[in-house]
C-alpha cells in the first residue's frame, strides 16, 4: 500500500469539509465541517508517521483531537448563547457588521 | 572746491533735500494743519525752502563744474566719483562710478537749471495744498534719481536712475491721490515704463554676456564702448534694439507712448519738469551715450530714426486735435521726443541733444505757462473755456507766446536752431522720407503751437466769467517764466549755424564725446543748407499763419476746422485708437488669465489632486463588496486565498 | 572633528528649550519668554556672523556618534549658504513674537518656536536621514498653529498643504531609504551623511539616480512651491495666522530653494544639468503664474500669497540657471525676499484690522486716513517690485542676468515676471490706500510707536542692503563660487549652460 | 539556591504566567472577603508585572543556563531536549504580551466596571491569553507553538463573548470563533504536509532537514509552507484572510480590540519568525515571495478599504491590516538576508507597532466614551495631545516610535532586493495620509460637541495612555539619541532585537 | 491485498459519508453521515499501522464530541423553523465543492509530486499503547501538558459563555 492513497483521500475529505464550510449556514453544520476538516488532518498525520515510522504522528494526532474538543466546546457553548439570543442556528442572520 | 566734491553737491545736495522734506511731509501728513487759501504753511514755507535750495545748490555745482570745464583743455572735461562696488558676484562686478563728462553735464545743467525754476515755480503753483511738502519731496527725489541717470558710469547705476525716476514720476502722477484716475495714471505710466526697462534690462544682458566669452563681461559704459567693436553686428543690432525699447517706454516713442498724454494728470509743474524737460528726455541720453554701439548697428539707427518719425508726425496730427491745453503740450513732447530721436537715427547725436536741450528750455516754458494760464482760471484746462486772455496776463501771456513760437521752430528762437539741425542732419545722411516726415511734421506744429495760442490768449474770451476772475500769478511763478523765457530763446545762440554767421558752440563742447564721429563726419554743403533752412522756414510760417488764423476768429471752436474732417479728427483725438488697440491686444488678455484663466487651471490642479484620492476611495468600495459581514462569504476569499497559495505552491514545487 | 558644542548648535536647542519653557509658563510670560529666546538668538546668530569666516567650507562643526541603526556621525554646521538663512530666521521668529498678540496662549508661543527650531534643525545638520526628521518636524508646528489658531477655513487650507508636503517628502524618504541600503551594503554600517551619500549614489545606474533625483526635487519642489505643486499656497497662507503667516512664507519656503542645493544639486549634478532647463522653466512658469494670479486676487492675503510664489519662482529660476551669478542672486535673494515678504504680511495685517476686512473691494483711501502706514506699504512694495535702490532688485536683476546665460527665452519669461509684479503690487496699493476714502472708513490709528518699532529696522534694511548688498553677498560669495566651480568639475563642460563657463 | 533548580530560573516567567492563570481561576470562587473585583484585578496586574519585570531583568542580566549565543550578546537555554526553549526573542514576547495586558488593563476594567464583564473571567482569561504567548515564546516545536497561539485565540474568544454590554459581541465571536477554526485547521493540514516532508515538527530538526532537503520533498515543504502561511496570515490579519478582523474589532470592547491587534499579532508574528526564519531559513528563498506578495496585498488592500471607512475603529481595523503588510515586508527581508538586520528591523516594528496600537485604541476608547473626537484637543489637551502621537506615530512621522520602526523595516527591504516592495510600502504610507489625517484634524480643530464635557477617565487609564504615548516618544527620539544626550531607549529595543535575530540564525 | 480493498472501500465509504454529511440539510443527519465518516476513518488508521489511534478515534470522536453535538441538538430542542433555511444550498454547495475541487486538485499534485515510495514494515509494536504511550509522556510531555492547558482555558470560556442569562 503506498503512501498516496491515504493523502489523497485526506485531501478530499479535507477538501469536501472547506466545501461545505463555505457553502453551509447551519452553524452545526460548520462545526462538523471543521471536524471534517481536522479529521482529515489527523488521516495525513497517521500516514506520514506510518510513512516514518515515527509515533510523533500519532501524538499529534491525539492532541489534536483534544484541539477538536476544545473547540468544540468553546464553539457550542456560544451556539447556546447565540441560541438563545436569537432562537436561530443560521449563522447568516448575524451579519450585522459589515461595511 | 574740487570737480568731484561738485559732483558730489551736485548728486547729495537734491537727496539731502528729498530726505529732509520726507521727514516733513511725515510729520505734516502725520498731523494735519488746516490750509488757508493760497497760502503756505509755515512748514510749507520750511519745504519750500529746503526744496528750492537743493536743486539750486546742484545747479550752482553743476554751473562752476561746467565753467572749470570750460577753463580745461577739452580732454581732460572729466570728473568721476567713485563710492564702491555695489556688488559683485560672479563676472558680474558693477560699482558705484558717477561720472560728469561734456554731455552728462549737459543733461546736469538741464535737470538743474529747469529743475531749479521749476521747483521754485511749483512753490507758487502748489502752495495751499495739502501736501506740499510731499511734493517737494519727490520733486526732489526725482531730481536726484535723474541725475543719478545722467552721471551714471555703469548701465546698472544708469538702470537705478531710470527706475527711480519711474517712481517719481509715478508718485507724482497719482499726486492727487483722493481722485482714482489719477492714480490709475500714474499706475499706466510705471507699468509701461516697466515694459521699456524689461528691454533695456535685456539689452543689457545680451551686450553682458555676449562680452562674457572675452573675458570683458561688465556693464561699465566705457568698457562697452570700448569692446563693442568686437561684437559681432547682428548681436550689436540685437543689443542695440533692446536698449532702444527701454529709450521707447522712458521717452514715450509709439507704440510705449500712451501713458504721456494720461501723465498730465499730475499738476502742471510735473509736467513741465518730467514730462517734457528730463526725464522723457532720458532715452534720447541713453541712446547718446551708447553711441558706440549704435554707431556699431546701422539697422539699429535707422530703426530708431524711422520710428521717431513716425512718432514725431503721429503725435504732431493727434496734438493738432486736443482741446486740454496740457494734453496739446503733452502731445507735441511726444513728437518733439520724435524728432529727437530722429537725429539720433540719422547719426546726428549733437543735434539730437542740442534739440533735447532747447526743448527742456522752451517746453519747460510752455507748460509752466500754460500752468500759470491754468492756475489763472483757477484750475480751467479746457480749451473750450479759454480766449481773450491776453490782456489780462501781461507776463504769462508773452511767455506762453515765446513758448509757442520756439516750439513751432521760428526764427531766430532756439527751437528754429536746433530743429533746422536735425532737419540738415537728416538730408544731410541721406533720409529724404525723414526729412519730409520731419518737414510736415515742422507745419503742423507751428500749427497747433498756433491754433493754442489762438484759442487761449485771442480772440473774445469764450467763459466771460472765467476771464474776469483770471489773474496773474506771483513773483514765484512769474520769475521762472522769464529766466526759462530768456532761456528758449537765447539758447539758439549757441549752436548759431554757420551759414547765419554762428558757431558751433555746443558741437564742439559735445565733440569730445561724440568725436570722431560727429554727424557721420558729413561736411555740410552751405548752399544747401541755407535752401532747406529758408523751406523750413516757410512752411513753418504758413503752418503758424493757418493755426491762427483759423482759431483767432471769435466764435473759432476747437473742434475740426473743416466740416469735412469730422470723422478723421475724432480718429486723430483719440490718438489713433492705439490705446484702444493696446487695450484690446495686451491688457484684456491678461486680465483675463488672472480673472479666470489662471484660477481655473489652479482649480484643475486641486481638482485632479482629490480626484485621484477620490478614485482610490473608488477603488476600495469595489472591494469593499465582499466585506459582506457574512462568514461563508469570508471563508470564501480566504479559501481563494488558499488556493492560489497551494497552486503557487505546486507550481514552483518541483524545482 | 569638530566641538560637540557650538554655536549652530545652540541656535539649534535654544528654540526647543525656550518652547518647553513657555509651554509651562503662563501666557505673558510665555511671550516674554519666547521673545527673550528669538532675542537671544538673534544675538546668538550675529555671534556667528562675525565669527564666520568668508570661506566655502562648513563652519561652527559640531558632530556626535549616532545609534548604529541610524548612521556613523551626525555632523552641524553652517556655511555661506545656510548662515544667513539662519540668522534670518531669528529674526522673523522675533518679529513673528513681536507681532504675536498679547492674547495668545502659552502653547502658540510654544510651537512658534518650535516651528524656529525645527527650521534651524534643517538648516544645520549634514547628515539626511536627520535632515529628513528635522524636515518633517518642521511641517508639524505649521499645521497646529494653522489648525488651531487659523481663520475660519483652516481646515480646507490645511489638508491639502499637510497632504501635498507629506507625500512628497515621503518621496525623499524613499530616494533615502535607497541610498542608506546603498551605503549599507558598501561600508557595511548604516550612513546619511550628506559627503558619504555624495560618493555612494556616484555608482548608481542613470535611470536610478534620475528616479534619485526626481524624488528629492518633488519633496523640495512642493515646500517651494514649484509650479504644478503650489496649489496648496494661497488658502494655507491666507489662513494662518499672521506670526506663523511670516515664519511660512519668510522662511519654510525658502527651505525648499535651500534643500535642492543643499541634497538634491550635489548628489545628483547630472540630473541637475540635464534636467536645469525644464525646472528653470517650470519655474518661469511659476513666476508669471503667480504673478496673474496675484493680480486677479481680490484679497489682500491672497495677493500677497501668490506674489510670495511668484517671488520663490525668481529664486528657483536663479538656482537652475546654474550659473555664479544665478545662483548668487538667488541666494541673496532668499534673504532680501524673507525680509520683504514679512513686512508686506505685517503691513497687510494691520491695513485690515484697521479697515476690519481682508477683501480689497472693502478697501481705500486708506493713504489719506493712515498716512504712515500708507508709505510703509508703498516703500516695502517698491522693494517687492525689485526697485533698484532697495533690496530687491540685486536679486533679480543678478537672477535674471544668470537666467540668460541659461537661455535668453527664459529671460524674457521671466522678464515679464518683472512687468507683472510691479502691476499687480502697483494695482495692490491702488486699490487699499488711493482713490476716494470707503465706508465704513479704516478706523483705529496710524501706526503707533510699537509698530514702527517693528517695521522701521526692516525698512531701514532694505535700503541697506539695496544699496550696499555687498553684506550679504559678499559673504556667500566663496561657497557660491566653490559651489558652481564643484558643479563643473562634476559635469561635462558642454552639459553646461552658456553663461555658466566661467 | 543550588544551580540545579537555577538552571531552570529561565523559565520562571512563563511559569509564573501559567500558574498565575491557573491561581486565578482558583481565586474567582474563594474571593470572598473584601472586594473580590480589585483582589483579581490585583493579581492579573501583578502577575504581568512581574512577568514583565522578570523578563526584563533576565534580558539584562542572563543566569546560569543560558548559553550566548553569536556575538550580539544573546543567549538560549533548552529543556527537555529542546522542547522548551527561552532566549532572547521568547524574554521580548513574554515582556511584551505582558506589558500589552498590562497596557490594556485598565481599560478593560474600566469596561468591566461598566457591566461588560464579570472580573473573574477576565482576569482569568486575560492571563491564559498572556501565558499562551509565553507558550509561543518557548515553544520549541512548531505543534507546541500551535497550541499556545489556540490558548491565545480561546482565550481571546472568550473574552469577546463574554461581553454581555455589546449587541455585536456574539456576532463577532461568532465569526470569530469559526474562521479562526477554520484557518487552524488549515494551518494543522500544512503543519501535517510539513511533518510528512522532515518527519518531524521540533524546530531543532525542522532546521537541519530544510538546510539539506532532498529535492524530492521539497514539493512537500512548499504544500505545508503555502498552508500554514495561510493559517497564519489569517492569526496575523493578512490579506485576503483579513476580513474577520474589521467585524471582530468593531464587535469587541475597545480596549480588547487593542489587545488583539496588538499581542496576538506580535504573538502570531513570534510564531511566523521562529517557524520561518529559524525553522525553515534553508528554504527561505522559496517562501519570500509568498511573503512579499501577501505583505503586498495586505498594504493595497487595506489602504483601499480603510479610505472608506466612517467609523474610527474599523479605520484602525484595516489600518492595522497595512501594518501588517509593513511587518510582512520585514518578514520577507528576513528571508533574503544572511545577517540579523531584517530580524531586527522587524521587532523592533513589532515593539513600535505595540505601543503605538495600545496607546491608538486607549485613546480611541476614553474619546468614544466622552463626547467622540471633535474638538478633543480644547476639552482635554493631554489626552488628545496622545492620540495626535499615536496618529502621527501610525503615519510614521519622525520622532515617534513608528518612524523608526518604518525606517529600519523600509530600508532593510531596499537593502534585501525587495526595492519594489518597499516603493509599494512608501506609496501605501502616502495612501494612509489619506484616513490618519482626518481623524488628526477633527482631534484638532473639530466642531466642539454640545456640551462639551471634560473626559471621566480612570488612574489607571491615564497612567497606560501617558507610558504607551511615551514610550512612542521615547522611541521616536531615539534618532537623536547622539551622545547619551537623552535615554536611547531605541537603542535598548534595537539592541534587544538585534539579539532576538541572533538566535533564530541556524 | 486485503489491505487494499479494505483500504478503497473504507476510503470511499468515507468520501461519500463526508458528501452525505455536507448535503444533509438537517444537523442531525449530518452528524451521523458525520460518525460513518469517523468510523471508517478508524478503519484507515488501523490499516496504517495505528491501532491506538483508531481505537481512541471511536472512543473520543464517535462517542464523545459527537454526543456532544447531538446533545446540544436536543437540548435546544431544535424546531424545523429554527433551522437555517438553506434555501439554495445546493447551488451553493456546489460553488463550495468546485472551488474546494480546485484546493483538491493542488493538493493533488502535491501529494502526485511526491516519490510514492512503500511502506516499510512497521516494528512490532508499533502505533501499539506502550509506543505511542511512552511518546506521549516522555518526549511529548510538553505539548501535552500545553494541550491541558488548552483545555482548560476552554472550559472557562465555555462556561462563562454558556452560564450566561443573556439580558
Amino acid at each position: 500500500m503506498a503512501l498516496h492513497a491515504p493523502l489523497l483521500v485526506a485531501a478530499a475529505l479535507f477538501s469536501i469539509g472547506v466545501g461545505g464550510f463555505v457553502a453551509r449556514r447551519n452553524v452545526f453544520a460548520l462545526l462538523m465541517c471543521i471536524e471534517l476538516m481536522l479529521n482529515a488532518v489527523n488521516l495525513v498525520f497517521v500516514t506520514f508517521s506510518r510513512q516514518w515510522l515515527s509515533v510523533e504522528g500519532h501524538v499529534t494526532v491525539l492532541l489534536v483531537v483534544a484541539l477538536a474538543a476544545a473547540e468544540a466546546a468553546v464553539a457550542l457553548a456560544i451556539v447556546i448563547m447565540l441560541f438563545r439570543h436569537r432562537e436561530t442556528l443560521d449563522v447568516d442572520v448575524f451579519a450585522s457588521m459589515k461595511e | 572746491m574740487s570737480h568731484v566734491a561738485l559732483l558730489a553737491w551736485i548728486l547729495f545736495a537734491p537727496l539731502a533735500a528729498a530726505a529732509l522734506n520726507g521727514l516733513l511731509a511725515l510729520r505734516s501728513a502725520r498731523v494735519p494743519v488746516p490750509v488757508e487759501g493760497h497760502h503756505l504753511r509755515p512748514m510749507d514755507r520750511l519745504a519750500a525752502g529746503i526744496g528750492v535750495a537743493g536743486p539750486l545748490a546742484a545747479a550752482v555745482a553743476a554751473w562752476s563744474l561746467g565753467f572749470a570745464f570750460l577753463a580745461r583743455d577739452r580732454s581732460l572735461r572729466l570728473t568721476e566719483l567713485d563710492l564702491g562696488t555695489w556688488f559683485s558676484m560672479g563676472q558680474a562686478h558693477v560699482t558705484w562710478l558717477f561720472r560728469v563728462d561734456p554731455l552728462s553735464l549737459v543733461m546736469v545743467l538741464v535737470v538743474t537749471t529747469v529743475g531749479t525754476l521749476i521747483h521754485l515755480y511749483s512753490v507758487g503753483y502748489m502752495a495751499g495744498d495739502a501736501g506740499f511738502p510731499r511734493f517737494l519731496t519727490w520733486l526732489n527725489l526725482f531730481t536726484f534719481a535723474m541725475l543719478v541717470l545722467v552721471t551714471a558710469r555703469d548701465l546698472v547705476v544708469l538702470f537705478l536712475g531710470w527706475e527711480g525716476v519711474g517712481v517719481c514720476s509715478y508718485l507724482l502722477i497719482g499726486y492727487w491721490f483722493s481722485d482714482a484716475a489719477k492714480a490709475a495714471a500714474g499706475l499706466k505710466a510705471f507699468v509701461v515704463n516697466r515694459i521699456g526697462d524689461l528691454g533695456l534690462l535685456l539689452g543689457m544682458f545680451l551686450l553682458f554676456w555676449s562680452m562674457a566669452p572675452g573675458g570683458q563681461a561688465s556693464l561699465d559704459i566705457d568698457l562697452l564702448s570700448a569692446h563693442v567693436t568686437k561684437l559681432s553686428v547682428p548681436l550689436a543690432t540685437a543689443a542695440a534694439v533692446l536698449l532702444f525699447v527701454g529709450a521707447m517706454g522712458k521717452s514715450a516713442q509709439v507704440p510705449l507712448h500712451i501713458w504721456l498724454p494720461d501723465a498730465m494728470a499730475g499738476p502742471t509743474p510735473v509736467s513741465a519738469l518730467i514730462h517734457a524737460a528730463t526725464m522723457v528726455t532720458a532715452g534720447v541720453y541713453m541712446v547718446a551715450r551708447m553711441h558706440p554701439l549704435y554707431h556699431h548697428a546701422p539697422a539699429a539707427l535707422a530703426f530708431i530714426g524711422s520710428l521717431g518719425a513716425l512718432t514725431a508726425l503721429v503725435a504732431a496730427t493727434v496734438a493738432c486735435t486736443q482741446t486740454n491745453i496740457k494734453r496739446v503740450i503733452a502731445w507735441s513732447t511726444v513728437s518733439q521726443l520724435g524728432y529727437m530721436f530722429m537725429g539720433l537715427g540719422a547719426g546726428a547725436f549733437s543735434a539730437g541733444i542740442y534739440h533735447l536741450f532747447t526743448h527742456a528750455f522752451f517746453k519747460a516754458l510752455f507748460f509752466l505757462s500754460a500752468g500759470a494760464v491754468i492756475h489763472a482760471l483757477h484750475g480751467e484746462e479746457e480749451l473750450g473755456r479759454m480766449g481773450g486772455l491776453w490782456s489780462k496776463l501781461r507776463v504769462t501771456g508773452p511767455a506762453f507766446v515765446l513758448a509757442a513760437a520756439a516750439n513751432a521752430g521760428l526764427p531766430p528762437l532756439s527751437g528754429f536752431v536746433s530743429k533746422d539741425a536735425i532737419l540738415v542732419a537728416t538730408w544731410n545722411a541721406h533720409h529724404p522720407v525723414w526729412f519730409a516726415v520731419g518737414l510736415l511734421t515742422a507745419g503742423l506744429t507751428a500749427f497747433y503751437s498756433f491754433r493754442l495760442v489762438a484759442l487761449v490768449l485771442a480772440g473774445p474770451p469764450r467763459d466771460a466769467h472765467l476771464a474776469e476772475h483770471a489773474h496773474e500769478a506771483g513773483w514765484a511763478m512769474t520769475l521762472p517764466l522769464v529766466l526759462l523765457a530768456v532761456g528758449a530763446v537765447g539758447a539758439g545762440v549757441l549752436e548759431w549755424p554757420h551759414e547765419l554767421g554762428g558757431t558751433l558752440w555746443f558741437s564742439a563742447w559735445l565733440e569730445p564725446v561724440f568725436y570722431p564721429s560727429l554727424d557721420h563726419g558729413i561736411h555740410a554743403n552751405a548752399v544747401v543748407d541755407i535752401i532747406l533752412t529758408v523751406g523750413s522756414v516757410a512752411v513753418v510760417a504758413t503752418g503758424a499763419a493757418i493755426g491762427f488764423s483759423l482759431h483767432a476768429r471769435d466764435g473759432a471752436s476747437t473742434g475740426a476746422p473743416l466740416t469735412g474732417l469730422q470723422g478723421l479728427w475724432a480718429t486723430v483725438k483719440r490718438g489713433w485708437h492705439v490705446d484702444e488697440v493696446l487695450e484690446r491686444v495686451v491688457v484684456r488678455p491678461v486680465v483675463f488669465s488672472s480673472r479666470a484663466a489662471a484660477p481655473f487651471l489652479d482649480f484643475l490642479l486641486g481638482w485632479g489632486a482629490r480626484g485621484f484620492v477620490q478614485g482610490l476611495a473608488l477603488a476600495g468600495r469595489g472591494l469593499a463588496v465582499a466585506q459582506s459581514g457574512l462568514a461563508r462569504h469570508y471563508a470564501m476569499v480566504m479559501l481563494g486565498g488558499l488556493v492560489a497559495l497551494v497552486a503557487w505552491a505546486v507550481l514552483s514545487g518541483g524545482r | 572633528m569638530g566641538e560637540t558644542l557650538s554655536l549652530p548648535v545652540w541656535m539649534l536647542l535654544l528654540p526647543f528649550i525656550a518652547a518647553a519653557l513657555a509651554a509651562l509658563l503662563p501666557a505673558r510670560l510665555a511671550r516674554a519668554v519666547a521673545c527673550l529666546a528669538m532675542v537671544g538668538q538673534l544675538g546668538l546668530g550675529v555671534m556667528l556672523l562675525r565669527t564666520f569666516r568668508d570661506q566655502p567650507d562648513l563652519q561652527g562643526v559640531a558632530s556626535w556618534p549616532m545609534l548604529g541603526i541610524f548612521g556613523s556621525t551626525l555632523r552641524l554646521g553652517v556655511d555661506g549658504l545656510s548662515v544667513f538663512l539662519l540668522v534670518a530666521g531669528a529674526a522673523l521668529g522675533l518679529l513673528a513674537v513681536l507681532v504675536s498678540g498679547a492674547k495668545r496662549p502659552p502653547a502658540f508661543h510654544a510651537w512658534l518656536l518650535l516651528f524656529v527650531g525645527t527650521m534651524a534643525g534643517v538648516l544645520v545638520v549634514q547628515d539626511l536621514l536627520v535632515f529628513y526628521v528635522f524636515w518633517e518636524l518642521m511641517l508639524l508646528p505649521a499645521l497646529v498653529l494653522i489648525l488651531l489658531w487659523g481663520d475660519a477655513d483652516r481646515r480646507k487650507a490645511t489638508v491639502p498643504f499637510v497632504v501635498v508636503t507629506l507625500v512628497g517628502s515621503l518621496a525623499m524618504l524613499a530616494v533615502i531609504f535607497a541610498m542608506g541600503a546603498e551605503a549599507h551594503a558598501r561600508f557595511g554600517a548604516w550612513n546619511f551623511d550628506l559627503d558619504a551619500l555624495a560618493g555612494v549614489v556616484s555608482t548608481w545606474s542613470a535611470s536610478a539616480r534620475c528616479w534619485a533625483f526626481a524624488g528629492l526635487v518633488l519633496a523640495f519642489a512642493v515646500k517651494i512651491p514649484l509650479f504644478p505643486l503650489h496649489y496648496w499656497l494661497p488658502a494655507a497662507y491666507t489662513s494662518a495666522p499672521l506670526p506663523a503667516v511670516i515664519l511660512l512664507s519668510g522662511l519654510m519656503a525658502k527651505l525648499g530653494t535651500y534643500g535642492v542645493l543643499r541634497v538634491a544639486m550635489p548628489l545628483f549634478p547630472e540630473q541637475a544639468v540635464a534636467w536645469a532647463p525644464w525646472l528653470a522653466g517650470l519655474a518661469v512658469v511659476g513666476i508669471l503664474h503667480g504673478a496673474v494670479l496675484a493680480l486677479g486676487a481680490r484679497d489682500v492675503r491672497t495677493v500677497l500669497a501668490y506674489s510670495s510664489f511668484s517671488h520663490l519662482g525668481w529664486i528657483a529660476l536663479g538656482i537652475f540657471s546654474l550659473t555664479a551669478e544665478g545662483l548668487g542672486g538667488a541666494m541673496l535673494q532668499q534673504v532680501g525676499h524673507a525680509l520683504v515678504t514679512a513686512t508686506l504680511f505685517i503691513l497687510a495685517a494691520w491695513a485690515s484690522e484697521r479697515q476690519g476686512a481682508t477683501h480689497l473691494s472693502r478697501f481705500g483711501g486708506m493713504a489719506a486716513t493712515h498716512p504712515w502706514l500708507a508709505a510703509a506699504l508703498v516703500f516695502a512694495a517698491m522693494a517687492s517690485a525689485g526697485l533698484p535702490g532697495l533690496n530687491g532688485f540685486v536679486g533679480e536683476f543678478l537672477i535674471l542676468l544668470g537666467a540668460w546665460g541659461l537661455s535668453p527665452w527664459v529671460a524674457f519669461a521671466g522678464g515679464l515676471g518683472v512687468v507683472l509684479g510691479a502691476a499687480y503690487l502697483l494695482w495692490l496699493l491702488q486699490r487699499m490706500l488711493y482713490g476716494p476714502a470707503v465706508q465704513p472708513a479704516p478706523t483705529g490709528p496710524d501706526l503707533g510707536v510699537r509698530e514702527l518699532a517693528v517695521v522701521l529696522p526692516l525698512l531701514v534694511m532694505m535700503v541697506l542692503f539695496g544699496v550696499r548688498p555687498g553684506l550679504l553677498i559678499d559673504r556667500m560669495k566663496p561657497w557660491s563660487d566653490a559651489y558652481v566651480l564643484r558643479f563643473h568639475k562634476a559635469v561635462p563642460q558642454a552639459a553646461l549652460p552658456t553663461g555658466a563657463h566661467p | 539556591m543550588n544551580t540545579q533548580l537555577a538552571t531552570y530560573l529561565p523559565l520562571a516567567p512563563l511559569a509564573l504566567l501559567v500558574l498565575g492563570a491557573l491561581l486565578a481561576l482558583l481565586l474567582v470562587p474563594s474571593v470572598r472577603h473584601g472586594d473580590p473585583d480589585r483582589t483579581m484585578a490585583w493579581h492579573a496586574g501583578m502577575v504581568n508585572l512581574s512577568a514583565l519585570v522578570l523578563s526584563v531583568t533576565l534580558w539584562v542580566r542572563p543566569v546560569i543556563g543560558m548559553e550566548p549565543v553569536g556575538a550580539t550578546g544573546a543567549f538560549r537555554a533548552t529543556y527537555m531536549g529542546g522542547a522548551l526553549v527561552v532566549d532572547s526573542l521568547s524574554l521580548l514576547l513574554v515582556a511584551l504580551a505582558s506589558a500589552g495586558a498590562l497596557l490594556v488593563l485598565p481599560g478593560l476594567m474600566a469596561a468591566a466596571d461598566r457591566g461588560s464583564f464579570a472580573h473573574g473571567e477576565l482576569h482569568a482569561l486575560l492571563l491564559f491569553a498572556v501565558a499562551g504567548s509565553g507558550v509561543v515564546a518557548s515553544a520549541g516545536d512548531v505543534f507546541t507553538g500551535f497550541l499556545g497561539l489556540e490558548i491565545v485565540a480561546l482565550s481571546v474568544y472568550g473574552l469577546v463573548g463574554l461581553d454581555r454590554s455589546r449587541p455585536g459581541a456574539h456576532e463577532a465571536v461568532l465569526k470569530y470563533l469559526l474562521l479562526g477554526a477554520f484557518a487552524s485547521a488549515i494551518l494543522l493540514l500544512g503543519m501535517a504536509f510539513l511533518f510528512g516532508a522532515t518527519g518531524s515538527l521540533s524546530l531543532g530538526r525542522l532546521q537541519a532537514a530544510a538546510v539539506h532537503l532532498p529535492p524530492a520533498r521539497h514539493g512537500l515543504v512548499m504544500l505545508g509552507l503555502a498552508a500554514m502561511v495561510a493559517g497564519l496570515a489569517f492569526k496575523v490579519a493578512a490579506a485576503p484572510f483579513h476580513m474577520w478582523s474589521a467585524d471582530v474589532y468593531e464587535g469587541a470592547v475597545t480596549p480588547l480590540t487593542g489587545f488583539m491587534a496588538t499581542v496576538v499579532k506580535v504573538t502570531a508574528f513570534v510564531f511566523g519568525l521562529r517557524l520561518l526564519v529559524a525553522g525553515l531559513a534553508g528554504v527561505g528563498t522559496d517562501w519570500q515571495p509568498l511573503l512579499a506578495a501577501l505583505a503586498a496585498a495586505s498594504m493595497v488592500v487595506g489602504n483601499l478599504m480603510a479610505m472608506n471607512q466612517r467609523k474610527p475603529k474599523r479605520m484602525m481595523a484595516f489600518s492595522s491590516v497595512v501594518h501588517t503588510g509593513y511587518m510582512l515586508v520585514g518578514l520577507a527581508a528576513a528571508a533574503g538576508s544572511t545577517g540579523t538586520d531584517a530580524v531586527q528591523a522587524l521587532v523592533v516594528y513589532l515593539v513600535a507597532y505595540l505601543l503605538t496600537n495600545l496607546a491608538a485604541f486607549g485613546c480611541l476608547d476614553v474619546l468614544e466614551r466622552n463626547g467622540g473626537l471633535d474638538g478633543a484637543m480644547q476639552r482635554n489637551p493631554g489626552l488628545a495631545t496622545a492620540f495626535v502621537v499615536a496618529l502621527l506615530s501610525l503615519v510614521g512621522f519622525p520622532m515617534t516610535a513608528g518612524f523608526l520602526g518604518k525606517y529600519m523595516v523600509f530600508s532593510v527591504a531596499f537593502g534585501a532586493g525587495l526595492g519594489w516592495l518597499g516603493v509599494l510600502a512608501i506609496l501605501s504610507s502616502m495612501v494612509s495620509l489619506a484616513y490618519y489625517m482626518p481623524l488628526l484634524f477633527r482631534v484638532l480643530s473639530g466642531a466642539l460637541p454640545s456640551p462639551a464635557a471634560p473626559p471621566s477617565l480612570a488612574t489607571g487609564e491615564r497612567v497606560a495612555l501617558a507610558v504607551s504615548s511615551g514610550l512612542v516618544l521615547v522611541l521616536g527620539a531615539g534618532i537623536l539619541a547622539v551622545a547619551g544626550w537623552m535615554v536611547p531607549g531605541a537603542h535598548w529595543v534595537a539592541q534587544w532585537a538585534l539579539q532576538s535575530g541572533a538566535v533564530l540564525l541556524p | 491485498m486485503l489491505d487494499a480493498i479494505l483500504f478503497a472501500v473504507l476510503s470511499a465509504v468515507a468520501v461519500a459519508g463526508a458528501l452525505a454529511m455536507v448535503s444533509r440539510r438537517h444537523p442531525l443527519g449530518s452528524a451521523l453521515a458525520l460518525i460513518v465518516v469517523m468510523i471508517a476513518l478508524a478503519g484507515l488508521y488501523a490499516l496504517l499501522a495505528a491501532p491506538l489511534v483508531a481505537i481512541l478515534q471511536i472512543l473520543v470522536y464517535g462517542g464523545a464530541i459527537l454526543a456532544l453535538i447531538v446533545f446540544v441538538i436536543m437540548l435546544l430542542n431544535v424546531r424545523e423553523e429554527d433551522l437555517a433555511h438553506e434555501d439554495g444550498l445546493r447551488g451553493r454547495l456546489g460553488m463550495g465543492l468546485t472551488v474546494a475541487g480546485l484546493l483538491f486538485m493542488g493538493l493533488a499534485a502535491g501529494i502526485h509530486a511526491i516519490p510514492a515510495d512503500p511502506f516499510a514494515p512497521p516494528p512490532p509494536g508499533f502505533g501499539g499503547i506502550v509506543a505511542v504511550g511512552r511518546g506521549l509522556f516522555r518526549d511529548y510531555a510538553v505539548p501535552f501538558e500545553v494541550v491541558s492547558l488548552l483545555l482548560t482555558v476552554a472550559v472557562v470560556s465555555a462556561v462563562g459563555m454558556a452560564k450566561r442569562r443573556l439580558d
